[in-house]
């Protein structure tokens, strides 16, 4: 203990000099890494969370049973690494998985990891109760059963190719002992939510809403302590401050750059970016069904002729290139190009102004007053896109778009929305048109919520264009139940064709996140999906070190909970 | 004047009920039903919706809904913020100290130059200083706040990194600084927003204090001073001065509005995290009842501050004084 | 500035057949910084006015959203461009259409309900005017902006109308007082007492006699009126709940740069000094004008 | 007879106004001697007050004591001297008493911190002697239970009170000079009474000479010894007090005699000369009392009149002097007064 002090005070005498130490692994550790961010999280449980933040946070602090490998393979176990199971064996009609749970796994206070942990996670998960979004992807899991305190067996309906991944990705795991005398109703506003227990390399120290959330190494943790001592978001009120305070140094990560900050940071020799390949796509979506009685098509949008001269009309490369510059692609459909399913010759609708013209001319869509909008028997071409607000690259795309088809005649009014207001809407199917955004999941499996008739018909299915095609759907759907990678791509390419030529909605970009960082961080690699993924193997080097990489770290469970629950 | 006090105390709970009464007819009289965004978010939990039913009585007749409402404001108790999901007195109460710290200083940094301004300008009066303090004082007079607080993050923020960005504090190495780091991290992020306040507050100070003293100059008592052989000097600190700080009393009180308003933007610029911009936040995620609280609050704010001011007027002028 | 000697006030008796305003106008027109401020405001005005003759480009074309975006100020784009390739000097002067437009419009309301509200209570007097004043004292410490954000926060999506209409709603308290100030200290004068004996209306004594009387009151509050609200209608589009976004007004295009205030400068700046300009101008000529009309009385 | 105390010679208080320059004062020279209390008399705007400040450089701009005007006093020339000299003049060997005891006295002091500041100013005084001192004079100048009353506020005085505080304060460092503008114009009928006598009383036991300024003959004639007559900026008569209101000279005096009413009677303005003072800034040329005058002719028009000699120090600037004839023609005046067509 003295001696700790004394090399406290050292610590204090010499700001600068480097107090690494090292792990069992011989890997060095230390250091703080600052992420700048520009919002809270919105809840630290992984069942209930919706931010980005959240999951960043979350899958740090909690595990999985095993976690995707960086090819994003979601065929059986492909490339799928040990987490809390440390191995796992299919049944003989492959219709079931027992998982072993590392008998060294331990929450972060202290209580070992079992198998019932696993699944009173599987059964709150789907437990309507809770109402967690992932509840309809655990469809095809049938149970989850615990022979012993080591093992749980799930149970599946069918054997598809993503069965694995099913059991796995979708839900880190949360401890049971700690969630299980509250109610599910009372989990969202629960003490828990705020102040993460899990089994992660990276413990929960605070989170002081619009100001920073902490987490520190689980030195103790049964996979070894992360190489990083300590991991803050800093929470800016806004975009810019965050990149302000990123440029500036006070952090060391910026996670989404925008095309004109990339001057900006050229101009600071030790900062550097980084690109990865994303999973999300942007796109303007119409509502195919009257939004006044959903059994009639949309007076506009409800013709495919009219919607292709549409697509037709729009330069989507340049709009892309305003909008995003370098850091996006032309989306090429439902879809992204990190998919391995995924053809990037995917054929388009060519942009072409005068065909478009002519297309709406001999659709009966005429300017006959000469105001520059078309018009239909006294009805004017005429719609609102809704778009949140808050997102500067819709909002830009959007009004983009206006002038675009404005040139056509069509005239589109822009309306920003809250975010909350608008998913309202898309949910009641309350729309004509909509800059939507998917932030897909490994698996391209997602389309058939998003666009098939499946997620048209159910209640919360997010298909919110109501488009509806047999014959994309059953294309996905054999897609989804091949274990042949060919073959999966055949079939994905054949659904896509067919959503793309439908045009129900003007595929617009695919970006390309990139990362800002500073130099003396040694970054590993960026899963598509989830940048921060292998945090725990990012390090500083011992001569890089800065003061803040050196501050005392909250060590204890006790200290970490009571520096918790001081945020308000 | 213990009359006077009463009366202006009553004055002070009417308009706070005044308040309370359009602020219950904003949420009810408006078209786009201002909860629905809460009522139909399906991240909203149960019980804050059910929370929101009892608090606003949603179902039940108007009269009884505007009786149940003015009962819990009486209690202090201004509802429930979804977006920070939190009771909106708890969200207020605890952005409100930082909010009184910068109208605080922004107030006395004010009222302080203002005053000096208006003195040297009246010390001078007529000269070439004096003209150009006042066309000075009158461009920041006319600039909108947010205006002048964009240009001061722009200027000190980006273009001369002297004033960290945003915050009341240094987020990340807050917690492990030492009692000295501490204050000090506080001034530095303290400085940029309470001067950009001041320097939006202090023209309208010194162009009333100008004017009053100007006013103040006239009379016969100081012509009566400066017969009694008094310097000018003399003149305008202890006769002038003092006469004109009658009205900039007055001013005090009348200032509050306009302080809190250049709050609302500092605050949201330089994401301080006063009620400002809890409440600005609020507009963008439609957290009515925050909103809504914090108009109340605002209006509580002005009304105490005016009432603060003059009750320091009755006491500072012996004319009242007597009464 | 006579005021020193009281044996001195009759310099030169005013022209007997000057009408208040006249000798206002005239009293005004003496001034070097008034008359700079008429000619600043004369062109700003005229320049909203013609900008569909003087804007250089379309406010609402996007000539070029690769090469023409995001463009610092240059000889072809004096104010440079937006991230639409939009000419923002184009933009700010379609703006000063709109945000003048709004200013004078709302100030109208203001200005009727203003010498309505203030009128009817002065004049009424007892129980009524203490009524009256002491709701007006609560709509008066309602921070203006503060009530705007409340109302406009529940009425999304309001058309330009309708904004004038509740800025307009929000602006008369003060006038009000003053107008009922007036009215009280008229009520007793001599002229009205005449009028009154000799059997004028109620109507006739407040068309004719007592609000050629409120000329100069509501002059001066109707200049400074309008500077307040054009920066009011600015903060308010600057947060997102003013002028709707296609329309361009100072505020709005502000707003469109808020977010790279850094590397557009140019959309804050240009748009902001216009509207200083267009403010100061106006505080120059309310200030002048209540110089005027107060040293006549 | 000895130098004179206080000697004026060609006054000129001009002042440089938006509407043209106000020659306000043109051209006054008199004497006063010690102990002496001299009157001047005249309309509102005919320079007497303003000749008043000028005495004490009170003049603030745009107005200007033009140069080759000499104020001598006690053997200095007022006009010339330093701010630091003429700020130790004032209060101390000049002082004066306003005509509204309400307005000169800060609302904010006590009265008697705003007397004793004079001596605390000029004597150095402590602010307990200064204080004491002060009580002192507010009892002398007959002010019941001074020690209380010097602890309140001018508003809590009456009108006679509060003068009376105004000429104790004038009176604190027994000045040479005191200056009475109007001293008793905003009284009561009866207190204008007490004060004057105040005046006059205080004026014996302390030998200070008056410089009595009103629109009121009958204050002239109750307390001074000679008497000087302005209009139009200029002094038009000037004559012993008896020598005055036995034979004026100047049709002005005339004029002022006729309208003079009782005693007391308050009454700001003399209209019963037809007409009104002609503007500052536009003197006429030639006699400047010519419009209002009922016996003006061309000579009027032509020739500005000097101070002519009418009497044993009497003089009177009208050409009357020397074509005393046509003082038996008498006409209505040329102008009829402005405003009466409208009213």
């Amino acid at each position: 203990m003295a001696a700790l002090k004394r090399k406290l005070l050292l610590c204090v005498l010499l700001v600068f000099a480097c107090v690494g130490t090292e792990s069992p692994s011989g890997a060095p550790t230390g250091g703080t890494l600052v992420i700048s961010t520009g919002a809270d999280p919105d809840i630290l449980m992984p069942s209930l969370l919706s931010s980005v933040l959240a999951a960043q946070i979350t899958d740090l602090v909690y595990d999985r049973l095993a976690v995707i490998g960086d090819s994003l393979s979601i065929l059986n176990d492909d490339g799928f690494t040990p987490r809390l199971a440390d191995r796992w064996t299919w049944g003989a009609d492959s219709l079931t998985i027992a998982f072993h749970i590392d008998p060294r796994a331990k929450w972060h206070d202290g209580k070992p990891v079992r198998s019932s942990d696993v699944r009173f996670t599987f059964q709150s998960s789907t437990d309507s109760t809770l109402g967690s979004q992932v509840k309809a992807l655990l469809s095809n899991i049938d149970s989850v059963t615990t022979p012993d305190s080591a093992t749980a067996v799930f149970w599946f309906h069918a054997r598809t190719p993503q069965q694995f991944y099913d059991a796995t990705f979708l839900m880190p795991i949360i401890p049971e002992h700690v969630w299980q005398g509250i109610a599910l109703s009372a989990w969202r506003g629960s003490e828990q939510a705020k102040h993460p227990i899990g089994s992660g390399q990276y413990r929960f120290v605070r989170w002081v809403p619009r100001a920073a959330v902490e987490l520190t190494a689980d030195t103790a943790n049964y996979r070894g302590a992360p190489r990083l001592n300590r991991v803050i978001w800093s929470i800016a009120p806004d975009f810019n401050t965050a990149v302000t305070r990123f440029l500036s140094g006070e952090t060391d990560f910026f996670e989404q750059l925008r095309p004109e900050n990339l001057p900006e940071v050229a101009k600071h020799p030790e900062l550097r970016t980084k690109q990865y390949r994303g999973l999300g796509y942007i796109f303007a979506q119409f509502n195919l069904r009257d939004p006044a009685n959903r059994a009639r098509p949309h007076p506009i949008f409800g013709n495919r002729e009219l919607r292709r001269a549409l697509t037709m009309a729009t330069d989507r490369s340049t709009m892309v290139r305003s909008v995003f510059d370098s850091l996006a692609l032309p989306a090429l459909g439902p879809t992204v190009r990190a998919y391995p399913t995924t053809d990037p010759n995917l054929p388009q609708i060519p942009f072409d102004l005068p065909r478009a013209r002519q297309i709406l001319d001999s659709l009966g869509w005429r300017d006959a007053n000469g105001d520059g909008v078309r018009e239909r028997n006294g009805r004017p071409l005429q719609f609102s896109i809704a778009v949140p607000g808050t997102s500067r690259g819709r909002v830009r795309l959007a009004v983009l778009l206006q002038e675009q088809l404005r040139q056509a005649g069509v005239k589109m009014d822009v309306e920003q929305l809250d975010l909350p207001v608008l998913i309202e809407r898309l949910r009641k199917r309350a729309f004509d048109a909509t800059i939507g955004a998917w932030n897909t999941q490994p698996s391209p499996g997602s389309v058939r919520g998003s666009w098939g008739t499946v997620g048209s018909r159910a209640s919360s299915g997010t298909n919110y264009s109501s488009y509806e095609n047999p014959v994309f759907d059953a294309n996905v759907d054999s897609a989804l139940s091949s274990f042949d990678l060919p073959a999966r791509k055949a079939y994905f390419t054949k659904a896509y064709e067919t959503i793309i030529q439908d045009a129900p909605a003007i595929w617009l970009a695919e970006p390309i996140p990139t990362v800002g960082y500073h130099s003396r961080l040694q970054l590993a690699h960026l899963r598509s999906d989830a940048y921060w993924a292998h945090i725990p193997e990012w390090w500083i080097p011992a001569d890089k070190r800065i003061p803040r990489d050196n501050a005392p770290v909250a060590t204890s469970t006790a200290q970490a909970e009571s520096a918790g629950k001081k945020t308000p | 004047m213990l009359r006077y006090v009463a009366g202006r105390l009553v004055q002070a709970a009417v308009i706070v009920a005044i308040v309370a009464t359009i602020s219950f007819a904003l949420i009810h009289v408006a078209p786009g039903d201002p909860f629905s965004a809460v009522l139909d978010n399906p991240n909203v939990s149960e019980n804050v919706r059910a929370t929101l039913r009892a608090q606003y009585g949603l179902d039940r007749p108007l009269p009884e809904q505007f009786v149940r409402y003015v009962g819990q404001l009486a209690r202090g108790d201004l509802g429930w913020s979804f977006s920070h999901d939190r009771p909106v007195r708890e969200v207020l109460a605890s952005a409100l100290p930082n909010t009184l710290l910068l109208m605080v200083i922004a107030l006395v940094g004010s009222f302080a130059l203002g005053i000096l301004i208006a003195l040297i300008q009246v010390a001078r009066r007529g000269s070439a200083i004096d003209h150009t303090l006042s066309g000075i004082s009158l461009f920041f007079f006319s600039m909108p706040d947010f205006w002048l607080a964009i240009l001061a993050l722009l200027a000190f923020t980006y273009w001369l990194p002297l004033f960290p960005v945003g915050g009341a504090v240094d987020p990340v190495m807050h917690e492990y600084m030492g009692l000295g780091g501490r204050i000090l991290d506080r001034l530095r992020h303290l400085a940029l927003p309470a001067l950009t306040l001041t320097v939006l507050a202090s023209p309208g100070v010194a162009r009333y204090q100008r004017a009053a003293l100007l006013d103040v100059l006239p009379a016969d008592y100081i012509r009566t001073a400066r017969l009694k052989g008094l310097t000018e000097r003399e003149i305008l600190r202890r006769h002038a001065l003092r006469n004109a700080l009658l009205p900039i009393i007055s001013l005090l009180g009348l200032s509050f509005p306009a302080l809190l308003t250049g709050a609302f933007f500092i605050e949201k610029i330089f994401a301080w995290p006063g009620m400002g911009l809890a409440v600005v936040n609020a507009i963008g995620t439609r957290d009515y009842p925050l909103v809504v609280g914090g108009v109340i609050l605002g209006s509580i704010m002005v009304t105490v501050g005016s009432l603060l001011a003059d009750l320091l007027y009755a006491w500072a002028d012996p004319r009242l004084r007597a009464h | 500035m006579l005021g020193q000697t009281q044996d001195f006030e009759p310099i030169s008796p005013p022209r007997p057949r000057e009408t208040p305003l006249a000798l206002g106008v005239r009293r005004l027109l003496r001034g070097r910084s008034t008359r700079a401020a008429l000619v600043v405001l004369g062109i700003i005005v005229l320049a909203g006015l013609l900008a569909p003759l003087i804007a250089p480009y379309d406010p609402s074309a996007q000539p070029d959203i690769v090469a023409l975006k995001d463009l610092p100020p240059s000889f072809a784009h004096p104010f440079g461009t937006d991230p639409y390739s939009r000419d923002v000097l184009s933009r700010v002067l379609y703006g000063a259409r709109l945000s003048l437009l709004i200013g004078v419009l709302a100030t109208i309301v203001s200005l009727t309900l203003g010498v309505a509200y203030g009128a009817i209570a002065g004049y009424a007097g007892g129980l009524v005017d203490a009524v009256m004043m002491r709701v007006l004292d609560a709509f008066l410490s309602i921070p203006r902006l503060l009530l705007l954000i409340g109302v406009l926060v529940a009425w999304p999506r309001l058309s330009i109308g309708a904004l004038v209409l509740f800025l307009g709603f929000t602006g008369w308290f003060g006038l009000s007082r003053i107008v009922r100030g007036q009215v009280l200290a008229l009520k007793h004068a001599e002229f009205v007492t005449a009028a009154r004996a000799l059997g004028a209306s109620r109507r006739r004594i407040l068309l004719r006699h007592l609000l050629p009387n409120l000329v100069s009151p509501i002059v001066v509050a109707a200049t400074l009126g309008v500077a307040h609200v054009i920066v009011l209608e600015a903060g308010l589009s600057y947060l997102g709940i003013g002028v709707p976004q296609p329309q361009a007004s100072w505020g709005n295009i502000i707003q469109d740069g808020a977010d790279q205030v850094a590397t557009l400068w140019w959309m804050s700046l240009f748009p902001g000094l216009l509207m200083v300009f267009t403010v100061m101008t106006l505080n120059i000529l309310g200030e002048a004008l209540r110089d005027a009309y107060e040293r006549r009385s | 007879m000895t130098a004179p105390l206080l000697s004026i010679h060609d006054l000129r208080t001009w002042f440089y106004t938006e509407s043209g320059v106000a020659r306000a004062v043109d051209g006054v020279s008199f004497d006063i001697g010690a102990g002496e209390t001299v009157g001047i008399v005249g309309e509102s705007g005919c320079g007497k007050s303003v000749t008043a400040l000028s005495i004490l450089r009170l003049i603030q701009p745009p107005g200007r004591i033009e140069a080759g005007s000499r104020i001598e006093f006690e053997g200095r020339d007022i006009v010339t001297l330093g701010d630091e000299e003429i700020r130790d003049i004032r209060g101390n060997r000049i002082s004066m008493i306003f005509q509204e005891p309400m307005s000169a006295l800060n609302p904010v002091f006590t009265v008697g911190d705003q007397v004793a500041e004079v001596a605390r100013v000029h004597a150095g005084m402590s602010r307990r002697d200064a204080w004491e001192r002060a009580v002192e004079m507010l009892a002398l100048t007959g002010i019941p239970d001074a020690e209380s009353r010097a602890r309140q506020y001018p508003h809590q005085l009456s009108g006679g009170m509060r003068q009376r505080v105004l000429i104790a304060m004038a009176l604190m460092m027994k000045p040479a000079l005191v200056i009475a503008d109007e001293p008793t114009t905003a009284l009561d009928v009866t207190i204008q009474a007490q004060i004057l006598d105040l005046l006059v009383d205080l004026q014996k036991r302390i030998g200070t000479s008056i410089l009595m300024i009103t629109h009121d003959l009958g204050v002239i004639a109750e307390t001074t010894s000679r008497v000087i007559v302005m209009y139009a900026g200029e002094i038009v008569e000037q004559a012993d007090v008896d020598e005055l209101f036995a034979k004026p000279h100047h049709p002005y005096t005339e004029g002022l005699m006729h309208s003079m009413p009782h005693i007391g009677h308050d009454q700001e303005r003399l209209n019963v000369i037809p007409g009104t003072v002609p503007a500052p800034t536009d003197w006429p040329h030639g006699c400047r009392f010519r419009d209002r005058c009922p016996y003006s002719w061309e000579r009027c028009e032509q020739e500005h009149p000097p101070l002519y000699q009418v009497g044993v120090d009497h003089a009177s600037r009208c050409h009357l002097a020397i074509e005393p004839e046509r003082r038996n023609h008498p006409h209505p005046p040329l102008v009829v007064e402005e405003g009466v067509a409208a009213a």
